[in-house]
């Protein structure tokens, strides 16, 4: 059961990849957007796709918690035994 | 996500940790309560953070590395917070505890301290246009990170307890002097990085999803923290060879 | 007076001294005048004594005045102290692709050397972003999945 | 705790000239601590080239690292004196307070590095052209500032780190990171004492590094004791 959840845990990012709204490819590309603030002749400004980025932080957080539970997990035999008071 | 959900969750946070320092008998559950919960709520996380939150209006899907960066930092921070009050307290008083607890919560600062600190880098490569650069902010909160790194490593050379507790409180004393000037870096200077958002300059959607964030990852501080302390405390038993399950009688006689 | 007395006011007072000092350092302004770049007014009042240093500017991209030639990598602008009309501006040249965040009315960065011709050529873009986060507000950049899933959500 | 039968300036005092009696009787290590840093002055003119702009640009920060990692060793011994013979415990359990031993030490290892910077000031002069002549008051009093600073903390984490395993390691991995926000002061504030200070630089960073002393003088006023109390 723990392994269950923590294989459906884990597979989440993937998930919410799948669930993830299809990118608004045609208003990305559009020639001349329409800036929210405003500016008219806009050069650039507006970042386009980038989430790799987004995918390296998350899982550096991930990886983070995950290792540093393990780190914990394989130092435990130094401390009391579960349920000691 | 409505506003007053992470509002919930820091109060369950709040009761839990209150548990855990009043209650004794709670102490067995509370750290698998918080863990089983932080990853209940890293699950909501990810859907929240990663779909259900709106791009942001210049960085757009980039600033979705606003959900974790800021909380880490935010963890680093409450850790040397309750490091220094630890290091005040065992001056004050000698207490084992106290000792145990100030290791933990430097280590565990230092982990998400310096997973943080590879986020914000992650996230200045597309935003800023580089991965790091010679400004305040970054290096105050490097410099932060050294400080507590040399605050572990002295006391893991330092063998005699007694010495170690009392030597390390004063070091985490004097360094957490860092602590303020990182936090006061981006408004004394003229820094490249951003000064600290508040409610208003952050869209409400967004702001949610943040504050789940930092419920989410202090609810780890907290189960980490538990568990470090466990182990902290057995060695402190080990290397003072009281029994191991003796909880009243360890203060130390001075 | 006993000696315990006279120890806690002597650690009181240090612990005085110790806040105060936080105080003034937090609270007092002190930081107001040190700087980590200039400003184009700040760099334009150092004279002849701004050229051929690296130094950095930094400032706010004046609207309308961005000229990029993709195929050579050319970019031109000015950086401006704030985006008042009658700010100090600078011409900036730099022949590296800017992030893809830089746009008019943004606060940059640069780094580079100050000459005389008055233009500042920099190797060095960065891109400063507010602490303001913002969802996408109007028609410029249609989410509308996200929008369907918050008027569900509400 | 007994009462103290001497006030505590009076005894800090007695501190600070006892040290500065050692460090005249023992001139070979005032010696090798000059050349150290003078070498290392050297060194850094060495290795970065002639370009003579850029070492005269950078000559602020080689003089402080230069007289950081002098304190290094400065401080290192002002514990290894103490600790032969037991003179700490000596000193200790005198009616001295272990204050007046912070304050005597602090000042004893902060006139040793100013008078170490004076000693450099000329050789930095000849090494990296540097102008002194354009505020040279406010410089002593920069340098001043600064040596108090370094010294503050420096005497806190000595005297941790003197009885340590690995001790010639510990020292500067707890101190740096601390000093370098002072560092950073101290180095930008004689920056602007040797070169034109356009955008009135100079009060800020003097001011900043003012702050920094008083907090660690008084947080290490704090702390000694209970640092020094187990020896």
């Amino acid at each position: 059961m723990k392994w269950l959840s923590l294989v459906l845990f884990l597979s989440l990012p993937v998930l919410a990849d799948i669930a993830k709204p299809p990118p608004p490819a045609p208003a990305a590309v559009a020639p001349e957007p329409q800036h929210p603030q405003g500016i008219e002749k806009v050069p650039m400004g507006v970042i386009e796709g980038g989430w790799a980025y987004v995918y390296a932080a998350w899982g550096a957080g991930l990886l983070g918690l995950v290792g540093y539970a393990v780190s914990l997990y394989v130092r435990r035999s130094e401390a009391p035994p579960p349920g000691a008071p | 996500m409505a506003s007053w959900i992470p509002l919930a969750g820091l109060i369950v946070l709040v009761a839990l940790v209150i548990a855990q320092l009043a209650v004794p008998s709670s102490r067995a559950w509370v750290w698998k309560v918080a863990a089983g919960l932080g990853t209940l709520e890293l699950a909501a996380l990810l859907y929240f953070g990663l779909v259900w939150a709106p791009p942001e209006a210049f960085m757009s899907d980039v600033g979705r590395i606003l959900y974790v960066h800021v909380p880490h930092v935010w963890a680093c921070l409450v850790a040397f917070t309750i490091n220094v009050a630890c290091a005040i307290a065992y001056l004050m008083k000698k207490s084992w505890r106290t000792d145990a607890l100030a290791e933990a919560s430097a280590e565990i600062g230092v982990y998400f301290g310096a997973i943080g600190v590879l986020m914000g880098s992650i996230w200045a490569r597309p935003t800023w246009g580089v991965w790091w650069d010679w400004d305040p902010r970054l290096i105050s909160t490097t410099v932060m990170l050294l400080a507590y790194v040399g605050y572990l490593a002295f006391r893991s050379f330092t063998e005699d307890p007694e010495r170690r507790a009392a030597w390390s409180a004063a070091a985490a004393i004097l360094g957490y002097v860092s602590l303020p000037i990182v936090w006061f870096s981006v408004r004394w200077w003229n820094s490249l990085h951003q000064v600290q958002s508040t409610g208003s300059t952050v869209d409400k959607p967004m702001r949610a999803v943040l504050y789940w964030g930092n419920v989410t990852f202090l609810t780890f501080l907290l189960a980490f923290i538990i568990k470090r302390y466990e182990l902290a405390r057995a060695r402190q038993s080990s290397a003072l060879e009281l029994p191991p399950v003796q909880a009243p009688k360890t203060e130390v006689a001075v | 007076m006993k000696p315990e007395t006279r120890n806690r006011l002597i650690a009181l007072g240090a612990i005085l001294v110790a806040g105060s000092a936080l105080a003034w350092i937090a609270f007092g302004n002190i930081g107001e005048n040190l700087v980590y770049y200039w400003k184009p007014s700040e760099m334009v009042a150092q004279g002849q004594k701004a050229y051929g240093a690296t130094v950095r500017l930094g400032g706010v991209v004046v609207p309308g005045s961005v000229l990029f030639n993709t195929e050579h990598t050319a970019l031109t602008f000015q950086v401006a102290d704030s985006h008042k009309g009658d700010a100090v501006k600078v011409t900036v040249k730099s022949e590296q692709t800017p992030p893809q965040m830089f746009r008019e009315g943004i606060g940059v960065v640069v780094e580079g050397a100050f000459s005389a011709d008055q233009v500042f050529r920099t190797n060095r873009l960065m891109v400063n972003h507010s602490n303001e986060y913002r969802a996408p507000t109007d028609g410029g950049m249609p989410d509308e999945a996200w929008k369907n899933s918050l008027t569900k959500a509400e | 705790m007994r009462k103290p039968r001497i006030s505590l300036l009076r005894a800090s005092w007695l501190v600070l000239r006892k040290d500065w009696m050692i460090e005249w009787r023992t001139r070979a290590r005032l010696t090798a601590l000059i050349f150290f840093s003078l070498s290392t002055l050297l060194l850094f003119s060495f290795a970065m080239g002639p370009d003579i702009e850029a070492l005269r640009r950078h000559a602020p920060g080689y003089l402080w690292l230069a007289l950081l990692f002098a304190s290094v060793l400065s401080l290192g011994e002002s514990f290894r004196v103490e600790s032969e013979n037991q003179a700490l415990t000596g000193l200790v359990v005198t009616p001295v307070e272990p204050r007046a031993i912070f304050l005597g030490k602090v000042f004893g290892n902060a006139s040793l590095l100013f008078g170490l910077s004076l000693v450099l000031l000329p050789v930095a002069v000849a090494l990296y052209d540097i102008d002194l002549s354009r505020a040279p008051l406010t410089l002593l009093l920069v340098l001043f500032l600064g040596s108090v600073g370094i010294s503050a903390p420096g005497i806190v984490y000595s005297a941790i780190s003197a009885n340590a395993r690995a001790r010639d390691v510990m020292l500067p991995l707890l101190l740096f990171p601390v000093l370098v926000p002072l560092l950073l002061a101290a180095v930008s504030a004689t920056r602007f004492t040797l070169v034109p200070d356009a955008q009135d630089q100079l009060p800020g960073w003097l001011k900043l590094l003012t702050a920094f002393d008083l907090i660690y003088l008084s947080v290490g006023f704090l702390l000694f004791p209970k640092v020094a109390e187990e020896d």
